[in-house]
């Protein structure tokens, strides 16, 4: 459904991603992990058209979108999660899905839809009159995933959905997603809790300053020893809690 | 004996309780790690006491000595330095300069000196000392490089190395090893631990990566919601389960059932 | 062939350019005139004048800065502009050039600078005239109110209106001025009829904001007498009923030279005639307008500085002023003029000319000559009493310094 | 963005010593013939421009030395008003000779400065923009207001010109050495300063205000300083303004005549020292050359801004590096 | 200060308050909400103020169709400015307010050159006479402007919270980046900021043409009260600007009666001032999002 190849992107000259392929098959769930700064947040918004790409290339479908504007990007149906939500503090939940929503003009499927999220999401129907940044962060993720199936999209780009939520929150987004791909969507998912991104995802890619280093099925690379001494830490910090001078 | 000793500090957001209450201290010479999960209110805690943030209440004292509320200007040149989460260096200089930025508490220029006196340029022991530090942080080659070019990591040190040019009795890093893979935090670690064993400074770290913070820290807070979660050796944190729960994660298994639950 | 140089350091863009542009016109159909008769003749010697042109907007710095320029390169012998700020920005520079000053307005006089020639502009005599005549015809009017723009002209121009008005016996009831950038007069009106006064004098408030003032005197039902040194009834007439403009008076010292009081033939009749053929309703489509009260104020100005220079026969400065001082009348477009200005300056650089009271006629739709009265006479009998209250609020030359 | 390497030269370091270029010098020695020359050549009416230029330069490397610090703001002209009138009330009132009123009407607007930092500085960024704006628009309007002793609206005039070594500065060459004098050593200082560790400091609270508070440096203080400084040395250009015009008001110091500053500096770039010089020469020319046009030069001169603003947002001065690289690339390639 | 007079004062203030917030509307929006300062927004209000010129008091056209005209040739500007000046200066704040700075010279230079700098232009009070209310006077044609701004304001409101542009208009005001994800177009939306700052500054001028002095300058008294009230008001709040007008037409209105138009200023100018400094977010902005 969704094929990068060779991607190079950079800020100010200094190269961030590095020369990445991968791509995602429709009814998947693909992770990406790695280290903080190693380029995930970058790749995603280049997906998106948040940010351009010095070169490569970004398949939708077989159609290139990379280069083309962000809102003409959603428009072929890419629902992004940004890092940190992205809610729109000053509106109220019903307004924020509305934004969600906003390339659908049909009134009757936007209040279906309207319908599912709440079904799904029963604490943004409680919440309705509240602005949204007055909301906890939870119920901010909630939010702003169930924006981004607003639009009915045909994939879901999540960035970090469990940053800053309590390990509680944490498993809500779990079962979350797990209901997502058992409804058949279609998802990337980047995590700093590898964990539980190696967990819900069919394959996974592992990132490390710019380039793909690893890639598998989740559980095989959940069981990987290089990744759970580089990026699960506990296994070895708690077999070797200190390492030598 | 203690150098930091923090009471009952608090910071609130609006309705959100940051740091909620802490008790906090810190030996003198010790590598102190602090570790928690996102938004526990590490970063929170270093700004208070550094002098960035205010604090809601509760009172921060510096090797015996009230520093509650002073601006950052001033509890650095008590001898209390930290660096930022983000990579934070002087972009548009090079980074000597960078280093000799970092000396200014020694220097203060005023408008005289500048015009007529010492401040003039940088003297030769300035120098000296921005150079012994490029050496220590292993930037040499790069000296006259303009910061903003260098590759993530030396910029990570060289933020490390503003802070040191300060002379400082007490390091605060935050996540001085995000963005790094195994070998510069392999580096890093050696790097903190000849500060504090060749430049007598005490060291407060915020980390992530456990790797690091196990294998350096003497003693580790955790936080949780703003409040202590729990507080010992490294390998007692590790056996926590409070902490293991919150922070470390739950059982693989455990949390294979609430995945699915 | 020799050339009498002549500068137009004046506003010519910006907000003040109403009072410097439009006077070009003026200027040019004297000097085009002049020339055309080839040139003027001073003892058996002919000039062409030539007119340089600097727009110092209205500001000090760049009226310097014009003034040298066109004294340093073009070799002007008299520089025309509306004076007060910019004059005393290039005077010094001027005075030690001895070159003519020529301000439209007379507060610029003063003995450490001899070589102005002002007074074209009733101000400040018509404002004493005004109140001279409002007290003649309508004695029943006692309670005066003023206001004018703040501004460096203003101040002195106010205070020998206050002082007129004060020595022909009216109760000064509100004697204040206004921002120049105010947008809404409604406040500043409010403040002037909360002091119920007969006559309210709008004094030497800029040409455009009389007509905003007086929409606000009609709207919140002002009843009593107008006054103000220039209005231009047209353009009053679009905010405000005739009849209440009748009502009022409207009375001004600016004269039309279409009035029949001149009288036919008249230079004045003429003038007129001219201008508007070739700026006015004969000239070019996208030129044309009607006349106003700066197209012609430059023009008595340099026409005494003319008839100075060609009465001492030279254009040495020194000679010219002397012939200036000593010249019975000067035939201007205002008409015959004195010299004068002692008592009000301390030096005698301006000239006199009568000064008009105008009233508006309903009849015409236009304002109407009602008196020319002779300033000198009725300073004559008052001045001391003038010239207290000028003093008394510092405005005096010797006090202006 | 061109950056500049102000340690590299502030640190001694051998490799540069070696390196002696003369150009520079040669350039200072020329400049300098050409200065001492020009009264005697020129015509008077542009010796009067180059006195002008002179007090422009004062004015526009002052407003340099403060955004270096990263404030940009909009009552740099007030401050020169500030010297301007403490000037006027020193020599007309107190009778001061000018060699006393000019340093010290300096003096005068650096403190009206440290006075209006107090508020202004708690804001920032575009709030710092509109509230020096706002603050500085106060003053003016307390100048309109007031007219002892600053003569409200019309202003001071018949200031005295004074005199120097026994010649009248109301003559042009005399003046305009004397404004020499002052603009070599106003912008020479301002060169010291920012080539020392204090103008370094500056420079590092524009690059990371941050990070410049955490290494102790006290952000408030050397932007008040900065500012106090800048404004110090307007505050000389404008009693040099108020010596020559012998009348100024506050007109002179209005929004427009701050917008023309404006102009100048991002025509030139603020970079390096030299930026705003080259900018304010480039519009001083340009200004000159339009005479001609009168009514059209503020369209042109808002044309040039824009353009700039857009096109070259580093200014004439990001220019020269450019060229530098694109020589750079043309000797690579040829060789 | 006697009762008749506080009345008229009182009614004075009411007028002054409605045109200051007409003509801070559009301000308010396109700088609190799209971060575009727009310091030629007074030439805009100028501009707005020459089209009823060129068409009614020249051409002869009827004044309502004059200021029809205005609106939509006003946004038009706008929409261009959007184009030529912001777009490209879109991360810089301070460069599009240093660079529209230049286009109100522009303007001014361009509006003298074509109808003159001379004396005012003259255009005739469409409405004359005055009504009695309570005591106190107004000019039947500043009378016009209270309903109009209050239609204005009530519509810019309810296109901003109740249709599908206007909340994606704010959304885009609010998180950019993430306004973009859902599909909306940032472009569009500041263009459309653009042009309604400009119809609603292009209105506020045509209303205000037979009432206050129309020349090229007259933008520069309108720009400083103007960005008064956006800063007074708090920048990223149309509440707060409309807020702020009526609390600046009372203080300078009384002020003007009371003392004087420079007194006015200069406490309209200093409150401004003093809430930068005391709460540098404005009277109803919000803490930093
Ligand atoms: N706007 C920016 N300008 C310059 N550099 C940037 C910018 N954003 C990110 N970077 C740099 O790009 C690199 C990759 O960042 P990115 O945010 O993609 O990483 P990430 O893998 O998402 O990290 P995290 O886990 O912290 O979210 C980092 O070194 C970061 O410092
Ligand atoms: N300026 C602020 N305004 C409002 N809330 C804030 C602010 N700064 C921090 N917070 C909140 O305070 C809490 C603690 O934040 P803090 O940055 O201290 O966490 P942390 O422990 O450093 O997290 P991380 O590991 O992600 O760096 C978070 O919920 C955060 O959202
Ligand atoms: C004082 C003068 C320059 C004013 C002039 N009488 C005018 O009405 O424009
Ligand atoms: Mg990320
Ligand atoms: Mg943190």
């Amino acid at each position: 459904m969704l094929e990068v190849r060779d991607l190079i992107v950079d800020y100010d000259k200094t190269e961030v991603v590095r020369g990445i392929s991968f791509e995602i098959k429709k009814g998947e769930i693909v992770s990406l992990i790695g280290a903080n700064g190693a380029g995930k947040t970058t790749t995603l918004r280049t997906l998106t058209g948040l940010k351009r790409a010095r070169s490569g290339s970004v398949l939708l479908e077989g159609q290139a979108i990379q280069g083309l504007p962000a809102h003409r990007i959603a428009g072929l149906g890419l629902a992004h999660v940004p890092e940190g939500r992205g809610i729109f503090p000053f509106m109220t939940v019903p307004e924020n899905l509305e934004m969600g929503g906003y390339l659908n003009r049909d009134k009757a499927s936007f209040r279906r839809n309207l319908e599912t999220v709440f079904e799904r999401f029963p604490v943004l129907r409680r919440r309705q009159h509240q602005l949204a940044g007055s909301m906890s962060g939870g119920e901010q993720q909630m939010l702003a995933i169930g924006r981004a199936l607003m639009g009915n999209p045909k994939l879901l780009v999540l960035d970090e959905p469990s940053l800053g939520l309590s390990p509680v929150m944490c498993q809500e987004i779990v079962r979350v997603l797990t209901e997502l791909r058992a409804a058949g969507r279609t998802i990337i998912l980047v995590e700093q809790n590898a964990r539980m991104a190696l967990r819900l995802a069919d394959r996974a890619y592992v990132l490390d300053r710019g380039r793909i280093v690893l890639q598998g099925r989740g559980r095989d690379l959940l069981d990987n020893p290089n990744v759970r001494t580089a990026y699960l830490g506990l296994a070895t910090a708690v077999s070797a809690p200190a390492s030598p001078a | 004996m203690s150098q930091l000793k923090v009471t009952g500090i608090t910071r609130r957001f609006g309705g959100l309780v940051a740091v909620d209450a802490l008790d906090l201290t810190v030996e003198k010479g010790a590598i102190h790690g602090i570790i928690g999960p996102n938004g526990a209110g590490k970063t929170t805690l270093f700004s208070m006491i550094s002098g960035t943030l205010a604090v809601s209440g509760g009172r921060i004292e510096f090797e015996g000595r009230d520093v509650t509320g002073l601006p950052p200007h001033r509890t650095v040149s008590l001898g209390m330095v930290r660096t930022f989460q983000r990579s934070a260096v002087f972009h548009h200089f090079t980074v000597v300069e960078n280093l000799l930025l970092g000396t200014h508490l020694l220097a203060r220029p005023t408008v005289l000196g500048s015009l007529f006196g010492s401040h003039r340029r940088f003297t030769s022991a300035d120098l000296e000392a921005a150079e012994e530090i490029l050496c220590f942080i292993g930037l040499a080659d790069y000296r006259d490089a303009a910061a903003e070019t260098l590759p993530l990591g030396h910029q990570r040190s060289l933020g490390i190395g503003i802070a040191l040019a300060a002379k400082p009795k007490l390091l605060m890093l935050d996540e001085p090893a995000a963005g790094m893979n195994r070998t510069e935090s392999e580096a890093l670690m050696q790097l903190i631990r000849d500060v504090r064993d060749r430049m007598g400074a005490t060291v407060l770290l915020v980390e992530h990566d456990m790797q690091t913070v196990m294998g350096l820290c003497e003693r580790i807070t955790v936080l949780n919601f703003g409040r202590k979660l729990a507080e010992g050796r490294p390998a007692e944190i590790a056996a926590d389960s409070a902490v293991i729960e919150a922070y470390l994660g739950l059982d693989e298994d455990a949390q294979a059932v609430a995945a699915h639950a | 062939e020799d050339t009498l140089d002549i500068g137009f350091n004046a506003p010519l863009s910006g907000p003040a350019a109403g009072w410097g542009l439009p006077g070009l016109t003026g200027i040019n159909l004297l000097v085009d005139r002049i020339n055309a008769e080839g040139g003027l003749d001073v003892g058996g010697k002919r000039y062409k004048l030539v007119v340089h042109q600097f727009d110092n907007e209205y500001t000090p710095s760049k009226a310097l800065q014009g003034a040298r320029q066109l004294v340093l390169e073009h070799n002007v012998k008299i520089i025309l502009d509306v004076g007060g700020s910019t004059g005393d920005a290039q005077l010094p520079f001027l005075t030690e050039h001895k070159v003519f000053y020529a301000p439209e307005a007379t507060a610029d006089i003063n003995p450490k600078r001899p070589y102005i020639i002002s007074g074209a502009d009733y101000f400040p005599r018509g404002e004493m005239m005004r109140m001279a005549y409002i007290s003649q015809m309508y004695p029943q009017a006692k309670r005066y109110a003023v206001v004018s723009q703040q501004d460096a002209t203003s101040l002195v121009g106010q205070a020998w209106e206050v002082g007129a008005a004060k020595a022909v016996g009216f109760d000064v009831v509100y004697d204040e001025f206004y921002a120049p950038d105010t947008t809404d007069f409604a406040p500043v009106v409010t403040a002037i009829l909360a002091t119920k006064p007969d006559i309210v004098s709008l004094s030497i408030s800029w040409p455009d904001f009389i007509p905003l003032l007086m929409e606000q005197l009609y709207q919140q039902g002002f009843k009593g007498i107008v006054a103000a040194n220039y209005i231009e009834p047209e353009q009053a007439l679009q905010r405000v009923p005739a009849d209440w403009l009748q009502q009022v008076k409207a009375i001004d010292s600016y004269p039309l030279f279409d009035d029949p009081w001149w009288g036919d033939p008249s230079a004045q009749h003429d003038f007129a005639a001219k201008w508007n053929a070739r700026y006015g309703a004969g000239g070019p489509e996208d030129l044309k307008r009607p006349m106003n009260g700066i197209d012609w104020l430059y023009t008595p100005m340099l026409q005494a500085y003319l008839a100075s220079v060609q009465k001492a026969g030279s254009v040495d400065p020194d000679k010219v002023l002397a012939a200036f001082r000593s010249l019975d009348t000067i035939s201007t477009i205002e008409g015959p003029t004195a010299v004068t200005g002692e008592e009000m300056w301390g030096e005698k650089n301006m000239i006199s000319p009568l000064v008009p009271n105008n009233e508006f006629r309903a009849d015409c739709n236009c304002k109407r000559v009602q008196s020319l009265t002779r300033f000198e006479t009725w300073f004559a009998a008052h001045k001391d009493a003038v010239i207290a209250e000028v003093r008394r609020r510092n405005q005096m030359w010797d006090q202006r310094q | 963005m061109a950056v500049e390497r102000l340690a590299a030269r502030a640190t001694a370091r051998p490799a540069a010593r070696r390196n002696v270029r003369h150009w520079p010098l040669l350039l200072a020695a020329v400049t300098a013939i050409l200065a001492f020359a020009a009264p005697f050549v020129l015509p008077t009416y542009q010796t009067e421009l180059i006195i002008l230029f002179l007090m422009n330069l004062v004015l526009v490397v002052s407003y340099r030395l403060i955004t270096t610090t990263g404030d940009w703001g909009l009552a740099h002209v007030v401050m020169m008003g500030a010297g301007g009138y403490s000037a006027a009330l020193m020599a007309k009132g107190l009778d001061l000779p000018v060699w006393l009123t000019v340093p010290l009407a300096g003096f005068v607007a650096a403190a009206v400065a440290g006075l209006i930092s107090v508020p202004l500085l708690r804001t920032r960024a575009f709030g710092y923009f509109i509230a020096s704006f706002a603050l500085g628009e106060l003053l003016r309007l307390f100048w309109i207001r007031l007219d002892v002793p600053f003569g409200g609206i019309r202003g001071i005039i018949n200031i005295p010109e004074g005199e120097l070594f026994g010649h009248s500065l109301f003559e042009t060459i005399p003046y305009y050495f004397f404004a020499l004098f002052v603009a070599f050593v106003c912008v020479g200082i301002m060169y010291l300063l920012d080539r020392s560790r204090l103008g370094m400091t500056w420079k590092a609270l524009y690059s990371d205000p941050a990070l410049a508070e955490c290494v102790g440096i006290d952000v408030t203080h050397y932007r008040r300083s900065a500012f106090m400084i800048g404004s110090g040395f307007a505050g000389v250009a404008g009693a040099m303004l108020a010596h020559r015009m012998g009348a100024i008001d506050p007109k002179n110091f209005d929004l427009i005549t701050m917008l023309y500053l404006i102009i100048w500096v991002v025509v030139g770039g603020t970079q390096s020292f030299w930026g705003a010089m080259v900018g304010l020469l480039a519009m001083t020319f340009v200004f000159e050359l339009t005479r001609p046009l009168l009514e059209w030069r503020p369209l042109i001169f808002g044309v040039v801004l824009i353009f700039f603003l857009i096109f070259v947002p580093g200014g004439i001065e990001s220019l020269v590096g450019r060229l530098r690289g694109w020589i750079g690339l043309l000797k690579r390639d040829a060789s | 200060m006697d009762l008749a007079t506080f009345v008229q004062t009182f009614a004075n203030a009411v007028i002054s308050s409605s045109i200051y917030a007409l003509v801070a509307v559009g301000l308010a929006l396109s700088f609190g909400v799209m971060k575009m300062a727009n310091f030629a927004h007074g030439e805009f209000f100028m501009a707005g103020a020459y089209v009823v010129y060129v068409l009614y008091a020249i051409a002869g056209h009827p004044f309502i169709l004059a200021v029809l005209c205005a609106v939509p040739i006003v946004a038009l500007m706008g929409l261009a400015a959007e184009r030529l000046i912001f777009r490209p200066t879109r991360d810089n704040l301070l460069a599009g307010f240093m660079a529209t700075a230049g286009l109100s010279f522009i303007l001014q230079v361009l509006a003298g050159r074509i109808w003159g700098v001379g004396l005012m232009k003259r255009v005739p009070t469409p409405i004359m006479g005055a009504v009695d209310f309570a005591g106190a006077h107004i000019g039947s044609q500043r009378l016009v402007i209270l309903p109009v701004a209050i239609l204005t304001l009530v519509a810019l409101w309810l296109f901003l919270n109740r249709t599908r542009q206007g909340k994606a208009l704010r959304a885009a005001a609010q998180k950019p980046e993430a306004a973009a994800l859902q599909g909306i177009d940032l472009n569009r939306m500041s263009a459309l900021a653009m042009t309604i700052a400009g119809a609603s500054a292009g209105l506020a001028g045509a209303l205000m043409a037979p009432v206050t002095p129309v020349t090229p300058y007259m933008g520069h008294s309108v720009i400083l009260m103007a960005f008064v009230v956006v800063v007074l008001g708090g920048m990223a709040s149309i509440q707060g600007a409309m807020i702020a007008a009526v609390i600046l037409g009372f203080v300078i209105t009384f002020c003007t009666t009371l003392f004087d138009g420079v007194i006015a200023t200069m406490v309209g100018v200093g409150l401004m001032a003093l809430v930068l400094v005391v709460r540098p977010q404005g009277l109803m902005g919000r803490e930093t999002v």
